[in-house]
């Protein structure tokens, strides 16, 4: 039983050794042995999110193994509401990820094994409750996302020379930026908090004066708001996930990217108060820029990946503004965004993935009337598209309006002028949105798309239909996250008004 | 009668030799030159261990002098062998002229 | 001025003239002879250390065996003419840029006198013994090594400087 | 009693001698087969140096130990030695002569690089150093039909000796200034009484010396051109081998001998490392041959290892032993696959993925276990070296500037590693022949991954023989 | 289980089966949709028998955040709710069953009837929330249904582009009510309907007529008021029975419902009403005069409805609740049936919707002219049809209150007859103008027609006693304006009726003496004062450049100039370094020098 969680993080990692060691003609078998990893690590995550004690705020299914005693380093897994969420997160995308990397015919051996190395490096980060390990597995998705983006990715030529080569370099790099500057911060803290990487620990011994916490929380900040894709740390992200293929794009977009605004959440906030507290309003402001700026720049984009990829920063920002906002609501709505950004970001990837590998080219332009050859895809598009606009019965909606109803409830001008910019937002969002569906999937139907084929079998479907049916399920009831999201949001805030009292007392 | 050379003294013969080496080596091209330059700034750790040795009473620096000269000559040799081998293939020992190598 | 600082004089401006001279010269051979006299000079200087093992194993090894090494090098190469160049100007600048900079800083550093921390009381003069028996008591390890060093350098040696290649 | 001290340095000397005259005697044996057996004999060797025990006594009257700092060090030398011997075995078609020399002189050198894992004194550290330093000029050189192997056996035989003459210029007036040569005596010494700007200018000079074994700025200038000349094996001993002794006779040296003055040297390497990291990694951006490429990283690793020692705290040193630890494997790892491969210029690579599997993915492991990514074990070692920077920046905020240094070094380095993981994976292969690959040379390549993942998962093992290895300098 | 949940679920479960399951069996979908409709419309009859035993059922708590944010999912049940119900059910299952013979045959047929449940949830969704957030979130989900019912047949481009437009249009407006919705509940703690009049009064009245303003925006939007009135008449893309149901009945008229439902926040602020009813004013007369100077048959309609929910608005801006929703009714039926006999029109002339290729019609399809008239009639305001009624009330309150607006409201009414005159006079009578189509041109089907005589009947029955205003507030009596006032009014529509007669009451009506008579006028109304252009304009110009400002920023600045000008600069260092690396012995041998001089000057000299 305590194992479960355990087993649940590292059975892709585990499969993926596995993988290693079966022959790479035997593409099937290692299939198989992905969707086996990745579906039995859903079903787990799903009987542990059955388990969850939805009314316990901290760590459950802890599991702890003593690791490197001389830095106090432990295998320490444990999930609390947010963890949880995120967790789901991860299985379902890895699961529909796995599902939609049937169109991958080359090196199949080497995708899957990098796939599931990903998937685990991926749930590992959000469940570690120990710091060493947090970053450990926060690092450890580079690799695999390099790989996967300069092995199976493409980008069409001719967008002012941009190779996929470059853009998973210039991805990689912005993450290792970010990663290693985090990195100092986190160190600091450590040593800071008595040498202990143990989160739990680390929440009750950390000693730090107020000007070092302001920096150590800008170390945080920034670097984990590289992965956040923050403003204007946020340039590799288009480029990245127009480049990668399929699977990793809805990885990418839907998960990992996640794990910076979680950093920030776990690490950040309840740790460094007045660092907190110094850095919000900067942080609201550069959300405006995420939220606006980069809507304006994907209204402008032609290839469907980088309107989706522009999109994605957008919606990164409504999840840093809420995080700002360091009041419950505006938190869980940030998490509960995170989720449902993750799954919609997924099912666009996944359905733009469909026809594109039919297609061979996704210029919103070049498509037209879609929808009469790949009716499903195009419903699903819709609907997609809908989400990510914040139609509500979707989860983004009560996500993005937690958040919205969070900053406004903040108070101070830049957060109510944040606010209004973030409502704006959600009309530039469907306004690009809209105007991709409506130019590729609607309007005349050109006769050269008469190859395409529709998602007809319920294999075919079951992936962009359960993405969609998680996204509905959420929207229509929200409570079933945010129940477990709001205790643990309200502990970590609560930690971090505690601190600060604490440092006005001394 | 007390001599009015120190212990400074000899070190300041040293590290002017020590310094003529540094020189020799920086200024000149020819690689056997560049070897004997070399040997002047062993010989000028020489001077300044044997100084030092007499006038700290101790043994060591002597010891260790020996040492130096026996390597010293160990590795001329092993020098001028692939100083000798060296040109043969290049016909010169002038050294700037060993750049196959850059970036 | 005694004998001894007399001594002293001579041999450190003829040593360090040689030293000069070596480095100035154009010609290979002509720096050859001068790094002999400065050896020798050397020597000298040794001798006034008390240092008379070491003075003549300085005249045996150095002036001897590598200045033979290197004349006979010199010779067998037969370095033309043309290689006789100039000196590149930057080179001059650049040596006696460091040079002059290190005069500078021992300068500094010799201006006051050299204490050591702690001294011994082995009377060098007294003869052979004491400095060579140290050698194969307590320095054993060392003298090994130094063997070793140099069948390395012969077996390198001979390698490079083998005729016929296998 | 002496003699046991000694006795892996013997039984390499034996192995060195017993192979010059089996050359000797049967001067047509083969000489890939005499390789391989080396190599299994030194490995013999270096499980056997685990039956040692470490002691606290010295020998030979105080200049050499059998601590267990030296004996860490001896198992990576016998360990990097033995690869080399499995490379050079590799090589044997490319030396056209004197295979059995190689083999005798890269035991030589390692039974120097033994003794200067248990150096005591500054006579022995000179002496042991010139071994190896002097093995290594013949062994640079050793394709004496190859301009650029001479040419760099030329280079590194000048630099290297100009290196010595400072070193033994500066161990003349570390005796001078103190009376003394030996490191436990120094340490006694400068504890208890000041030291003048002559004991100074020896120390620094002796740290030039050393800083130049480990290719530190300044004094790094030499390592590009060497690495990239000199035949494969050599280079890879150089970048294992002769870097780890350098740091083995650093920490000694520093930790040892000159604790007491640290105020004096720790801003040095400090600035030395900043530069490092800086030199080593900018260098590398634009390189096409990949020799030259990790001789710049070396100098950028350098720069990482100088970072532990500046920081000056126990785990700053555990944390140099480590690095040394898995950055053989890593690097060991990547030259068996340059040798296998046989060619230089990264563009030879592309496609390697592809054409060798094994090969592909040993050196991409390789490149992202030296560029610090997890779970490869070059990402603990730098996780290690930044915490311990961290950990000297509690007290002196100038060491944040060092770490961000790093941290920027870090990501610079990801670039030119990765350019070469783009080569193996991501590039169409212009040649798309199958490499044949040895099965000595597969077992190799299987223990380096292994290593490298394992340490970089379980790093307890060697993290634990770090921290004794580091645990006799008594640092906080 | 409380009957309100069936009536508001049955069409999402209608909707949900209907796309998971019958797809393929396109008359079962049809059929689910009209049952689940139906079920709604006699449950809502028998809840309105009830009158005014009315429970409330129980809201579900659909997300709650400690005390500070507690948003219910609930259902308000008050007369005028059940009003409403009755309106979006009631016009909503005839115009269903309308469409069983108009979609009869288009591929999309079961697809047509799950948007239009789902439409049909959403609407009752609106109607029956009993908090903002719920309300907002119904709006959305209206917005979206009829995004996909105007773009229904999404291979024509232009339907295409209406969809897109019509939410896009609407997602401004919700732009400005969601800030409403959280600046009042900044200011009041809560959402709730219920609690809120409460706690209205401790608002500082500014605040409070901003709050009523950005309410407001959302009314704008949804009830297509000026000036985000442009997605309406493009709205007419969608299939003719969508118009009436969507674009004439109910949605368009949810803003004015909504407005209805939350006039505790703006009845209380001088500054909200009087822009509420200017607004209503200038859409009601501005659309009157685009009208005349229509083509399309449904165009005209459309502009009709958008003045019509004009004189509504007015009407919430003069405070009459009561009449703007007594006119909503009455227009529901005779706007939906004057869409739905203009659809049975465009059916009989095989989808020709000019109405200058139209003539005569009155002999081949006598129904729907009949209804048709009966229909122009009411939306005249003519004795005793319903629209007399309810019209009569806004117009008597705007005389009341503003003189200005009465004369541009009677303007309007003056300008409705004539418009829907001239539809009528061209449409039916004078000569047919096609003798093709003409010649093939028949009476719809009997599920077509009997919904037409369904509205027919209400349209003329809706308005008698005043029964509807009554319903609304039983116990306050009416203001019983002078009987002479409102037939004195009579004489507006049969002025326009009378003029529009004149011109257009010929075999060879054409435009062309309003068009001299008008001149440059002709030109703006014709071209709907260049809303369109000017709209078109801003999104090209303005916005575009703003966006392509942010996309050269991203590319040149932060790509290029930062992170270019990073790495440039990393690799130039990294060049520049190697330029010491010369291979030239004696340069290293310098730098290797000057290195120990310059470490040793540090350490010791300085």
């Amino acid at each position: 039983m305590e194992h479960l969680l355990t087993i649940a993080i590292l059975l892709p990692l585990a499969s993926a050794f596995l993988a290693f060691l079966l022959p790479a003609k035997k593409p099937g078998a290692i299939r198989a042995l992905a969707l086996f990893a990745t579906g039995v690590s859903l079903l787990l995550t799903l009987y542990i999110f059955s388990q969850f004690d939805r009314q316990d705020a901290g760590y459950q299914f802890v599991k702890s193994i003593e690791w490197l005693p001389s830095l106090k380093v432990n295998l320490k897994f444990g999930v609390d509401g947010i963890s949880m969420t995120l967790l789901l997160l991860v299985g379902i995308v890895s699961f529909c990820g796995a599902l939609v990397s049937h169109e991958i015919h080359d090196r199949q051996k080497e995708y899957y094994i990098l796939f599931l190395a990903l998937t685990t490096g991926i749930s590992g980060t959000f469940c570690a409750m120990d710091m060493f390990f947090f970053y450990f597995f926060y690092e450890m998705a580079v690799i695999p996302m390099y790989l996967l983006i300069g092995m199976y990715g493409s980008l069409p030529a001719g967008k002012h020379g941009r190779t996929k080569e470059y853009a998973t370099m210039k991805l990689t790099l912005y993450l290792t930026a970010g990663a290693v500057l985090a990195l100092i911060g986190l160190l600091t803290m450590y040593y800071a908090g008595g040498k202990t990487f143990d989160m739990v620990e680390l929440k009750n011994n950390l000693r730090l004066a107020g000007s070092t916490q302001k920096w150590v929380f800008a170390c945080l900040l920034f670097g984990f708001g590289f992965l956040a894709s923050l403003f204007p740390f946020h340039t590799w992200s288009p480029l990245g996930y127009a480049a990668a293929p399929t699977a990793a794009s809805m990885m990418h977009a839907g998960v990992l990217k996640k794990l910076g605004a979680y950093g920030i959440i776990r690490l950040a906030l309840p740790l460094l108060p007045e660092g907190a507290r110094h850095w919000v309003d900067l942080l609201a402001i550069l959300c405006i820029f995420n939220i606006l700026y980069a809507g304006l720049a994907a209204l402008t984009q032609k290839d469907w990946k980088f309107v989706i990829g522009y999109s994605s920063v957008s919606h990164m920002g409504y999840v840093m503004l809420g995080i700002a906002t360091l009041n419950v609501i505006g938190v869980s709505g940030a998490v509960l965004l995170m989720f449902a950004h993750g799954v919609m970001a997924a099912l666009t990837f996944s359905l733009i993935g469909f026809f594109y590998h039919q297609t061979h080219n996704r210029n919103v332009p070049d498509l037209s009337g879609l929808a009469r050859k790949i009716p499903f895809i195009g419903v699903c598009m819709v609907m997609a598209a809908m989400a990510s606009s914040g139609l509500p019965g979707f989860a983004n909606f009560a996500s993005e309006i937690m958040v919205f109803i969070g900053a406004w409830h903040q108070g101070s001008t830049v957060f109510r002028i944040a606010t209004i910019c973030a409502v704006w937002g959600i009309v530039v969002t469907a306004t690009y949105l809209l105007w991709a569906v409506r130019t590729s999937f609607f309007g005349p139907f050109d006769e050269k798309w008469n190859m395409l084929k529709d998602a007809t079998t319920l294999k075919q479907k079951f992936p962009y239909a359960f993405l969609l049916a998680v996204l509905l399920v959420v929207g229509f009831w929200p409570r079933s996250l945010t129940d477990i999201i709001k205790p643990s949001v309200q502990r970590i805030l609560a930690t971090n008004s505690h601190r600060l009292a604490q440092m006005e007392k001394q | 009668m007390t001599s009015e050379i120190t212990l400074n003294h000899y070190l300041w013969v040293s590290g002017l030799l020590f310094a003529l080496g540094i020189a020799g080596v920086v200024i000149r091209r020819n690689a056997l030159v560049i070897f004997m330059a070399l040997e002047m700034n062993l010989n000028a750790a020489n001077l300044a261990l044997i100084a030092f040795s007499k006038y700290n009473k101790i043994v060591d620096g002597q010891v260790l002098v020996f040492f130096i000269i026996a390597i010293a000559a160990a590795e001329v040799a092993v020098g001028l062998a692939i100083i000798v081998a060296l040109f043969k293939r290049k016909q010169t020992v002038s050294v700037n002229e060993l750049n196959s190598m850059r970036l | 001025m005694n004998v001894h600082d007399t001594l002293f004089w001579f041999f450190s401006i003829a040593m360090l003239l040689c030293g000069v001279f070596v480095i100035a010269n154009r010609n290979p051979v002509a720096s050859a002879m001068a790094l002999v006299l400065m050896f020798l000079f050397m020597a000298g200087l040794f001798v006034l250390l008390e240092a008379f093992f070491i003075a003549a194993i300085q005249v045996l090894v150095y002036a001897g065996a590598v200045m033979v090494l290197f004349l006979f090098v010199i010779m067998l190469l037969d370095i033309k003419a043309s290689e006789r160049r100039r000196f590149a100007f930057l080179g001059v600048f650049g040596g006696i840029v460091v040079a002059g900079a290190f005069v500078w800083e021992m300068r500094i550093i010799l201006s006051q006198p050299v204490i050591p921390l702690q001294s011994g009381n082995t009377d060098l003069s007294a003869g052979l013994e004491n400095v060579v028996k140290p050698l194969f008591q307590h320095y054993m390890l060392p003298f090994e090594v130094t063997a070793l060093l140099l069948l390395v350098a012969m077996v390198g040696v001979v390698l490079l400087s083998k005729k016929d290649l296998k | 009693m002496n003699l046991y001290a000694t006795q892996l340095e013997c039984l390499l000397v034996i192995l060195g001698l017993g192979t010059l005259l089996t050359d000797a005697f049967r001067p047509g044996g083969d000489r890939r087969k005499l390789g391989y057996l080396l190599a299994t004999l030194v490995t013999i060797t270096l499980l056997y140096s685990f039956t040692l025990a470490p002691t606290a006594d010295t020998f030979f009257h105080g200049m050499y130990r059998l601590d267990s700092f030296a004996l860490f060090f001896k198992r990576l030398f016998l360990l990097a030695t033995a690869f080399v011997l499995l490379m050079g075995a590799e090589f044997v078609e490319r030396f056209e002569t004197g295979v059995a020399e190689f083999y005798a002189l890269v035991l030589l050198a390692a039974t120097g690089m033994l003794v200067i894992a248990s150096v005591n004194d500054f006579i022995l550290l000179f002496v042991a150093l010139e071994l190896v330093t002097i093995t290594f000029y013949i062994l640079t050189a050793f394709l004496r039909r190859q301009v650029q192997s001479l040419e760099a056996g030329t280079k590194y035989l000048i630099l290297g000796a100009l290196s010595s003459g400072f070193t033994v210029y500066g161990i003349a007036y570390i005796f001078g200034t103190t009376g003394t040569t030996n490191f436990d005596k120094l340490a006694t010494l400068l504890s208890a009484g000041g030291s003048g700007s002559a004991f100074l200018l020896g120390m620094l000079l002796v740290l030039t010396g050393l800083g130049f074994k480990v290719a530190s700025v300044p004094f790094q200038i030499w390592a590009p051109d060497v690495y990239q000349g000199a035949p494969t094996p050599v280079t890879a001993f150089l970048a294992v081998g002769s870097k780890a002794a350098g740091f083995a006779l650093l920490l000694r040296v520093m930790l040892a001998g000159l604790l007491p003055v640290s105020a004096v040297w720790m801003p040095v390497l400090l600035v030395l490392a900043a530069a490092t990291l800086g030199y080593g990694n900018l260098g590398a951006i634009s390189q096409r041959n990949i020799k030259r490429l990790l001789g710049y990283s070396s100098i950028g690793h350098a720069g990482y290892m100088l970072m532990g020692l500046a920081a000056g705290n126990a785990l700053g040193s555990q944390a140099v032993l480590f690095y040394l630890g898995q950055y053989a494997f890593t690097n060991l790892c990547a030259f068996l696959v340059i040798i296998a491969v046989g060619r230089e210029e990264i563009a030879d690579y592309a496609g390697l993925g592809k054409r060798s599997p094994i090969l592909g993915a040993a050196l991409f492991l390789a490149m992202a276990s030296l560029a610090g990514i997890p779970p490869l074990s070059g990402f603990f070692g730098k996780f290690q070296l930044f915490a311990a920077v961290i950990e000297a920046a509690q007290t002196n905020w100038h060491y944040y500037i060092l770490a961000g240094i790093g941290a920027g070094a870090v990501v610079v380095s990801l670039y030119y590693y990765f350019n070469v993981g783009r080569a193996i994976y991501i590039e169409e292969a212009k040649d798309t022949t199958p490499i044949p690959v040895s099965l000595p040379v597969r077992a190799g390549l299987y223990v380096c991954m292994l290593a490298m993942i394992g340490l970089g998962i379980y790093q307890q093992p060697l993290v634990e023989a770090a921290t004794l290895a580091a645990g006799i300098f008594g640092l906080k | 289980m409380n009957p309100v949940w069936i009536i508001l679920f049955a069409p999402l479960c209608a909707a949900a089966i209907i796309t998971l399951l019958t797809r393929k069996a396109q008359m079962l979908s049809a059929l689910i949709s009209c049952a689940a409709i139906i079920t709604g419309f006699v449950l809502t009859l028998q809840l309105f028998a009830q009158q005014g035993n009315w429970m409330s059922p129980e809201p579900l708590q659909w997300l709650v955040v400690d005390n500070i944010v507690r948003i219910e999912f609930g259902a308000t049940i008050d007369r005028l709710s059940i009003l409403m119900l009755l309106v979006v059910t009631g016009v909503g299952s005839a115009i269903h069953i309308y469409s069983l013979g108009y979609m009869k045959g288009d591929p999309g047929f079961s697809r047509f009837f799950a948007c239009l449940s789902l439409f049909t949830f959403s609407m009752l969704g609106i109607v029956l929330s009993n908090n903002f957030i719920q309300i907002f979130i119904f709006w959305e989900l209206v917005g979206v249904s009829s995004y996909l019912l105007i773009g229904f047949w999404f291979e024509k481009h232009s339907a295409a582009e209406a969809g897109k437009k019509a939410f896009l249009t609407n997602r401004i407006g919700d732009f400005g009510m969601m800030l409403g919705v959280l600046l009042l509940w900044t200011n009041t703690g809560t959402f709730n309907f219920a609690e809120l009049p409460a706690k209205i009064a401790a608002i500082p009245s500014c605040t409070l007529g901003l709050i009523g303003a950005l309410i407001f925006c959302g009314a704008v939007g949804k009830s297509a008021q000026f000036p985000l009135h442009v997605w309406l008449p493009d709205a007419m893309e969608g299939p003719t029975p969508v118009s009436a149901l969507i674009h004439a009945a109910t949605m368009v008229a949810a803003g004015v419902y909504m407005l209805c439902r939350v006039s505790f926040v703006i009845l209380p602020s001088e500054t909200a009403l009087t822009l509420i009813a200017w607004i209503g004013g200038i859409t009601a007369l501005m659309a009157a005069t685009i009208a005349i100077a229509q083509n399309d048959i449904k165009r005209i309609l459309a502009y009709s409805t958008l003045s019509q929910l004009g004189y509504m608005v007015m009407a919430v801006g003069l405070t009459g609740i009561t009449p703007a929703m007594f006119h909503l009714t009455t227009h529901a039926f005779f706007k939906a049936l004057l869409f739905l006999g203009a659809g049975s029109v465009i059916m009989a002339m095989h989808h020709e919707q000019d109405i200058w290729k139209m003539g005569g019609l009155w002999k081949k399809t006598p129904i729907t002219f009949a209804t048709f008239m009966i229909g122009t009639l009411a939306l005249a305001g003519v004795w005793p049809l319903s629209g007399f009624y309810s019209k009569d009330e806004i117009l008597l309150l705007a005389l009341e209150h503003n003189k200005a607006l009465f004369i541009m409201g009677a303007f309007t009414a003056f300008l409705t007859a004539y418009y829907m005159g001239r539809e009528c006079f061209v449409v039916f009578f004078g000569k047919p103008r096609d003798k093709h189509a003409y010649d093939h041109a028949h009476e719809s089907p009997w599920v077509m027609t009997l919904p037409l005589v369904f509205l027919a009947v209400l349209s003329i029955i809706g308005g008698w006693g005043s029964y509807i205003p009554h319903f609304l507030k039983p116990d306050e009596h009416a203001a019983h304006h002078d009987a002479w006032k409102g037939f004195a009014l009579l004489l507006v529509p049969a002025a326009g009726f009378l003029l529009s007669a004149k011109i257009y009451l010929k075999a060879d009506a054409s435009d062309a003496p309003v068009k001299a008579a008008l001149g440059r006028a002709w030109t703006w109304v014709e071209n709907k004062y260049y809303f369109d252009e000017l709209y078109a304009w801003i999104i090209r110009y303005v916005q575009g450049t703003i966006a392509m400002l942010c996309e050269l920023f991203d590319r040149w600045v932060l790509q290029r100039l930062g992170i270019g000008g990073l790495a440039g600069t990393t690799s130039v260092a990294g060049k520049t370094l190697r330029l010491l690396q010369t291979g030239n012995i004696q340069s290293y041998a310098f730098l290797f020098g000057l290195g120990v001089t310059v470490i040793i000057y540090y350490v010791v000299v300085r």
